[in-house]
């Protein structure tokens, strides 16, 4: 009996230190949110109403308009998550665009930690539900929804990022980063007063290949243009998924004296950010980030020059806009300057993301005012020749007067050799 | 001193160990606790020493009552206990050994060593033991092993010490000096008790006697009225007849040692020179206290170690080797699988369809088989080893081990730690086989043994064969001077 | 300018302590766990919910020191409840440590979804200051992490062989029988490493977050909780050798990400990335295998 | 023994109810309505024909997976090194499928002997490292994991990278070498029938074969082993190399049967859950099948959760982890029921 009573104190023990512990992982979540001494009931309010709030943003876009010509569309619109104030969110509001302009029905379907096997399986659930266009935010589902389009043929696509050719119902709605990458490296070699530029990359696949052949183009043409030899470090790093690991890649080159870095690896890529931030605070010396994908320049304030925007909400706009319009076409679309695809990062862009963070209650109207005035300052600070000469080299090649290798397997390692 | 009243134990695997015992302990005495194996003193003397907690019962220390939660609320009545089974830390120190639990300390943090060192040389001086201090005890021999757990209890300054079977691993000579040691202590106003089933030891040494049966006291009687018959009555109730011999003419050398040389785990000679051999129809028994060499020289000759020198040569009918392991528990058995998958062990590959799938039906008919022919005690074959007693267990791995059909028969400590009628069963299995021509290899420290069921005798000392001849021919005071290194013939 | 740059074997060196650091705390603190005789294998999910409560805490107060200590707390009390199962409960120690890992996985996904509207990251949170230290010319920032993980392994290697708690501690992982009669609290003394473990565990991760870092995402310890596992065995539950083995890691990583940047035109970054882990299998084949964990280990202590 | 078993399943059907109840707590804490979740859990697991049939496929991998983990878990080996088996048993089981010229169905088949060939010779790694050397098998195992990692990555992106693919992914095997669906409309291949006799084949090779007696003998005594002649090194590798074979099955199921080429980073997890599956069925081998279905309920699940519901499927790591610590402690439940008994 003793024994049995001592071990039930145990039992009491560890069902309270199940308790504790979840009460204080809670706690903790939700002390965060609102900052100051508040008690725990008055932070759960707050985050109730918080997590309302998102969701109306999204409930809200089933509301149709009524006063538009064009055909109702119901589209479904399949990204990775919400809220990364990058890609993902801009796809999110080509979407958004759909239901002003357009008066489209939209719903957002979040395919993040969906294991590749079932792929298939997630869009087949949302082909069930019954959609006019599926826009698919994600390459790596380019197969299964060639696959999906042959089961279904009245099923449309579109899909982002990626080729899926011969599907009269599919359009591949492609980007020309490299055109944008050249840029950035262009403007990075302007801006480089070591000599010494970066860039850190995710995955060695053929999608970041653009990124990195485009960026050592757009160096190399001012080299070319000035005359100045700059260095180039750049680096595949594996992952997506460490910032750690991004942060540290960055930081050698840093140390190896690069003032510049320029990313396109993902959530890896914040780790470069914040090595520029983490680097200039400790050793004094100012380097900067350049963004991609999203206008980033708000990640760090006044340590992100620029960014290399890849404009998936247009994508995303086009793609319902067709089947509204009744224009809907299968094959590729190859989206570059020219058509307002990819671009160096403009003011108005930081400002609608800065709209969005403001609606998200990521941060309040204040904190986004002096974010995008800190990032106006720095964008002010570069001499306005560098932007003239950036803005000509865009130019350019809108006008088709340069063209920028597209890389392939069969080229890569050649145009590695030539652009180091 | 202290006094235990009405003491129950259940296990929780239902086992009755006690059922109501009171004991006195007067302060200062030598107490001897009497009984055969299973009798419940040691459980009963783990309750004193707040190892175990009783199910009922009482017990007060000087008149006050206490309850122990652990052992150290025992300790600090002054109370230790010497296990049977060593308990150290084989991979620390023998320094570190003793001082743990009670270690002395500079500051609030450090050990003092140093304090220690000479504390427990002091004991050493005390009773006259030597022990490497910083020795690690996993490397030391039994009986080191011994001072090391009797200086730790010493050291913890106790008032009542209890020794549970403390003379099993000590050589006559050493059994001599310890129990001078006891006196020595007693005279120094520690009580003790004294956990036995020796009657010679408990008349020699005891002030008073108290015997245990089944769970119940037989008896309390004072030293000097006791005599050996009269302890053993009341200690077992089935009189021990002596087991009687046919006579066979040994023929046959069924396993020759000649000259063996083997290394133990340190790479250090163990065995040095062994040579000996065993004949059809005789049993050839190996005498000496533990850490004499025993396991190294059965381990070459089964072929689990190798030797360097010498030659071991086995004349069987069959391939295998009828072995059975000092300790059923971790080297005969595989406790969790049941009896029917043990009576296959090491032949198992003879119970096969094909050369690999298993034929349970032909297990089964073997299992079952062992079962009734050497009426092993089991609710069924497909309970597990670790439910059946350790006599039905040792009954279970000597079956298996005859099924192999081996001429050669290899035993080692085979009725430690059994009681009295499962003793008598092996021993009696053990001449039987004998009597039918099997040629036997006993390997034992139980002088009893030996001198019982053996024909001829091997005294092994320090990893030689330092005396042979017919089991009768020796007397217990040449036993005790060889297997004490004192003589070599 | 130039002249600024750090020459390339200090970055090696300067990027090894770094991604070493969570290492060799994590090792620590499991190490300190595992000699008492309880695994822990849920490290890998303590450090992510230490660093996810560190992000969390510095972005509510702004104060990383906080971040630090809110994130040792958490680490703590993960330790407790690992402890408390296994010892108390005699839970079997790996299920409870994969459990902590899909736990601490999961939940800091779903809490930072909670916190900022998505499940993949934070928003960047300030980090604690560094030492600045000059090399020539240029200069390196260290952290102070950095330095207390090596007073607190030397701190338990001498604790473990000159003090009794470590005497008692280690008889617990050696032999809790012995260690019970002798009147020391098995239960008690493992459930007390294993708090110490986790609460270093946390460290590690409020590292990851508000140390190196700034920020939150999900998944982010990659798996450096089973490296440190690994370490402790490569170091063979030696304190010192154990922080020799979570720094030698963390140099063959720094190294390899310095190879692949020089020789990425020849050589494909897949195969750098392969280096420090065939390099620690062959130290470990080669020089380290003849470690021998604690008796005990991983093995609940029942009484009777 | 009937009543052991009762036992363990108890615990296991209890520590269940814990995490589904923790989870729900969770989920109405982050204000959702857990039995619509849980609803649309079950519902998109068994809705219909199809989605179950998904459900099994999700199982596939875990089955073989957990048998592997099984084995070497029976021979108290704590080796987790499933996960880069598998990864080399698809780079094998791809290789045979994508280069050799063979008739249908026997190219598939050496293809998917091939991929247990593959992981087979990962586990050879260890387990001479191990019977050898007595190299410590958690460590190789951690460290093998990444480096089959990294080195599919490099199949995937360099050496056999499809230039045509717009993802991270192989060539396409040869059609002769993929695994037949079992009819044309369902998603589910034969590979899942093959995964089942797998697993039990593991039972009972563990339970009525020579080897199997072995390793358990092995595992649960290496002393008594030693001294019946069973030679622990040589059964540490055979257990190396069987359990190296099925997780290695496991990659090629996945690359002969659903990808028909090695996406980047194609599993989820496949190894670990393997693991957990093994943890959950107590080591016993005929419980994986039922623990795997468990598992894959979780996977498939979620994903209609995520889909129908809203909820990020991470919620399902939180009740998968807090599961699993309700199992590891089946006591509490014993004194918990006695107390109960005991209040009455």
């Amino acid at each position: 009996m003793v024994i049995y009573l001592v071990s039930l104190g145990r039992t009491a023990l560890t069902v309270l230190a199940v308790v504790i512990t979840a009460i204080v992982v809670a706690g903790v979540m939700y002390a965060a949110v609102p900052k100051g001494g508040q008690t725990i009931t008055q932070t759960v309010t707050v985050t109730v109403t918080k997590t309302e709030a998102v969701t109306q943003t999204i409930t809200a876009t089933q509301v149709v308009a009524t006063t538009t010509p064009t055909q109702h569309v119901k589209a479904a619109v399949i990204i990775r998550k919400r809220g990364d104030l990058g890609f993902n969110d801009m796809a999110w509001l080509g979407g958004q665009m759909a239901v002003k302009n357009l008066g489209a029905t939209v719903e957002y379907f979040y395919y993040e930690n969906v294991p590749m096997a079932q792929y298939l399986e997630f869009l087949e659930n949302i082909v069930r539900r019954g959609f006019d266009i599926i826009v698919v935010v994600n390459f790596m589902m380019a197969e299964q929804v060639a696959e999906l389009a042959d089961k279904y043929p009245n099923q449309k696509f579109a899909i982002l990022d990626a080729v899926v050719e011969g599907k009269p119902n599919v359009m591949s709605i492609v980007f020309k980063e490299n055109e944008g990458s050249a840029l950035v490296g262009a403007l990075a070699t302007y801006l480089s007063k070591s000599g010494t530029v970066g860039i850190v990359l995710g995955m060695d696949i053929p999608p970041l290949w653009k990124f990195e052949i485009g960026y050592k183009w757009g160096i190399h043409y001012v080299m070319n243009e000035t005359g100045r030899k700059v260095k180039i470090l750049w680096e595949y790093v594996g992952t997506f998924g460490d910032p750690n690991k991004g942060k540290e890649a960055a930081t050698l080159m840093l140390q190896q004296g690069a003032d510049i870095v320029y990313h396109a690896a993902g959530e890896t890529g914040l780790g470069v950010i914040d090595a520029v931030y983490d680097y200039s605070q400790k050793t004094g010396k100012k380097v900067y980030a350049i963004g991609v994908d999203a206008p980033q320049e708000w990640i760090r304030s006044g340590y992100v020059i620029a960014s290399m925007v890849k404009h998936v909400e247009v994508a995303v706009y086009k793609a319902v806009e067709d089947v509204a319009k009744g224009s809907f076409k299968g094959g590729v679309v190859a989206l570059g300057i020219r058509e307002g695809g990819v671009d160096i990062s403009k003011p108005e862009d930081i400002k609608i993301m800065m709209g969005i963070a403001v609606e998200l209650n990521l941060m309040s109207q204040d904190e986004a005012n002096k974010v995008y005035n800190e990032v106006m300052n720095l964008r002010n600070s570069i001499p306005s020749e560098v932007w003239d000469k950036v803005m000509l080299l865009r130019e350019k090649i809108i006008r088709g007067e340069v063209s920028i290798p597209i890389p392939t397997a069969d080229t890569i390692a050649e145009l590695r050799q030539r652009y180091g | 001193m202290g006094e235990m009243v009405n003491i129950h134990k259940i296990y929780p695997d239902g086992t009755v160990a006690l059922r109501g015992v009171n004991l006195d302990i007067y302060e200062g005495e030598m107490l001897g606790l009497l009984g055969e194996n299973g009798a419940g003193k040691t459980t009963l003397m783990k309750i004193l020493s707040g190892l175990l907690k009783p199910t009922r019962g009482v017990i007060r220390i000087k008149g006050k009552e206490v309850k122990f939660r652990s052992p150290k609320d025992a300790l600090s009545y002054g109370i230790g206990m010497v296990h049977q089974h060593f308990t150290l830390v084989p991979q620390f120190t023998v320094l570190e050994n003793i001082v743990l639990g009670s270690e002395p300390k500079v500051n609030k943090l450090m050990i003092d060593w140093s304090r220690a060192e000479e504390e427990v040389k002091e004991l050493m001086k005390l009773t006259g033991f030597k022990v490497d201090l910083n020795a690690k005890v996993a490397s030391l021999p039994v009986g080191m092993k011994q001072m090391a757990e009797i200086l730790k209890v010493l050291y913890r300054n106790i008032r009542l010490l209890i020794l549970d079977e403390p003379t099993s691993a000590l050589t006559p000579i050493e059994v001599k000096s310890f129990f001078n040691v006891l006196r020595k202590l007693r005279e120094g106003g520690v009580t003790i008790v004294f956990i036995t089933h020796k009657i010679k030891e408990a008349l020699e040494i005891t002030d008073r006697i108290v015997v245990l049966r089944k769970g119940l006291v037989e008896g309390v009687i004072s030293t000097t009225e006791a005599t050996p018959q009269l302890l053993a009555r009341m200690m077992v109730k089935v009189e021990t007849k002596p087991i009687i011999k046919p006579e066979v003419s040994p023929s046959r050398e069924v396993l020759v040692v000649e000259d063996l040389w083997v290394r133990g785990d340190d790479g250090r000679y163990v065995v040095k020179g062994a040579s000996f051999c065993v004949r059809e129809g005789e049993i050839y028994g190996i005498l000496g206290v533990e850490g004499n060499g025993q396991k190294e020289l059965v381990e070459a000759i089964i072929g689990l170690r190798r030797y360097d020198r010498g030659r071991v040569l086995v004349r069987s009918n069959s391939r295998l080797l009828a072995y059975v392991p000092p300790d059923r528990t971790t080297e005969g058995l595989v406790l969790e699988m049941p009896v029917c998958e043990n009576s296959i062990l090491g032949i198992h590959k003879m119970f096969t369809f094909g050369k690999l799938a298993i034929n349970t039906r032909k297990v089964v008919v073997h299992a079952n088989e062992l079962v009734s022919k050497y009426s092993i005690a089991t609710p069924n074959i497909r309970t597990p080893a670790k439910y059946l007693s350790g006599g039905n267990q040792q009954r279970l791995v000597i079956a298996r081990e005859l099924s192999k059909g081996s001429d050669l028969l290899i035993v080692v400590n085979p009725t430690r730690g059994l009681d009295i009628a499962s003793t008598n069963y092996v021993r009696k299995l053990l001449v039987d086989l004998r009597s039918n021509g099997k040629a036997i290899l006993l390997v034992t420290a139980d002088v009893d043994e030996a001198l019982e069921i053996s024909d001829r005798l091997g005294v092994i000392y320090n990893g030689r064969i330092t005396g042979e001849d017919l089991a009768m021919n020796f007397t217990e005071e040449r036993l005790g001077l060889l297997m004490g290194g004192a003589l070599r013939e | 300018m130039n002249k600024m740059n750090l020459s390339p074997v200090i970055a090696l060196l300067d990027s090894a302590l770094r991604l070493g650091t969570p290492i060799a705390l994590t090792a620590i603190g499991e190490l300190i766990a595992e000699k008492s005789g309880v695994v822990n294998i849920g490290i890998e999910g303590i450090m992510v919910i230490g660093a996810f409560a560190s992000v969390v805490a510095t972005y509510a107060t702004g104060d990383p020191i906080i971040g630090v200590l809110v994130g040792v707390a958490i680490g703590a009390l993960l330790g407790f409840l690992h402890g408390t199962l296994s010892t108390y409960l005699y839970a079997d120690q790996i299920i409870v440590g994969m459990g902590i890992i899909f736990f601490g996985y999961g939940i800091t996904a779903v809490g930072n979804a909670i916190i900022w509207g998505q499940p993949g990251f934070s928003v960047g949170v300030s980090t604690i200051s560094h030492l600045v230290v000059r090399v020539g010319e240029a200069s390196v920032s260290i952290s102070p992490i950095f330095f207390l993980t090596i007073v607190l392994a030397i701190l338990t290697y001498f604790v473990l062989k000159y003090t009794w708690v470590g005497l008692r501690l280690r008889s617990v992982g050696e032999d809790p029988e012995v260690a019970d009669v002798l009147g020391i609290n098995v239960f008690r003394l493992r459930l007390y490493a294993t708090v110490v473990g986790g609460a270093l565990t946390g460290l590690a991760g409020a590292y990851l977050g508000v140390d190196w870092g700034g920020r939150f995402v999900s998944y982010m310890s990659a798996g450096r909780g089973f490296i440190a596992l690994a370490a402790i065995i490569v170091g063979g539950w030696e304190p010192l050798i154990t922080l020799l083995a979570s720094y030698l890691f963390g140099f063959f990583d720094a190294l390899q990400l310095t190879l692949a940047q020089l020789y990425g035109k020849q050589v494909p970054p897949q195969l750098f990335q392969m280096i420090p882990y065939i390099a620690t299998v062959v130290v470990f084949a080669l020089f380290f295998r003849k470690a021998r964990p604690p008796a005990a280990i991983a093995r609940p202590y029942r009484r009777e | 023994m009937i009543r052991e078993y009762l036992r363990d399943a108890a615990t296991s059907l209890i520590a269940i109810l814990i995490g589904f109840l923790v989870g729900a707590i969770i989920l109405q804490v982050a204000g959702y309505d857990p039995l619509y979740i849980y609803g649309s859990l079950i519902n998109s697991a068994f809705g219909n024909y199809y989605v179950t049939l998904n459900t099994l496929t999700a199982m596939m991998p875990i089955m073989f997976t957990g048998a592997a983990a099984t084995l070497m878990f029976k021979s108290a080996l704590f080796f987790i090194g499933m996960e880069g088996q598998l990864y080399i048993g698809s780079i094998t089981a791809f290789l045979v499928g994508h280069l050799l010229q063979l008739p249908a169905g026997l190219h598939a088949i050496i293809a998917f002997l091939a991929g247990g060939l593959g992981g087979l010779l990962w586990g050879l790694v260890p387990g001479y490292l191990r019977a050898r050397f007595g190299v410590n098998e958690t460590v190789t195992a951690i460290m093998l994991n990444w480096i089959a990692i990294h080195f599919t990555d490099y199949i995937t992106q360099y050496a056999f990278a499809d230039p045509k693919a717009t993802i991270a992914r192989t060539y396409k095997i040869l059609p002769t070498a993929v695994i037949p669906k079992i009819s044309p409309e369902v998603p589910l291949s034969w590979g899942f029938v093959v995964a089942v006799i797998a697993t039990i084949l593991t039972g009972y090779l563990l339970y009525n074969t020579v080897i199997g007696y072995e390793i358990r003998v092995v595992g649960l005594n290496p002393h008594v082993a030693r001294v019946a002649k069973i030679s622990i090194e040589s059964t540490y590798l055979r257990v190396f190399l069987i359990s190296g074979f099925l997780a290695g099955l496991a990659g090629a199921t996945m690359v002969l049967g659903v990808f028909n080429s090695i996406v980047y980073r194609f599993s989820p997890g496949y190894g670990w859950d393997g693991i957990t599956a093994a943890l959950i069925a107590r080591n016993n081998p005929y419980m994986i099948i039922p623990a795997s279905l468990f598992l894959a309920v979780l996977r498939s699940g979620s994903i209609g959760m995520m889909v129908g519901a809203g909820v990020s499927n991470e919620m399902i790591l939180v009740i998968q982890g807090v599961i699993l610590i309700s199992a590891a402690v089946p006591e509490a439940y014993i004194l918990l029921a006695r107390y109960v008994k005991a209040r009455r």
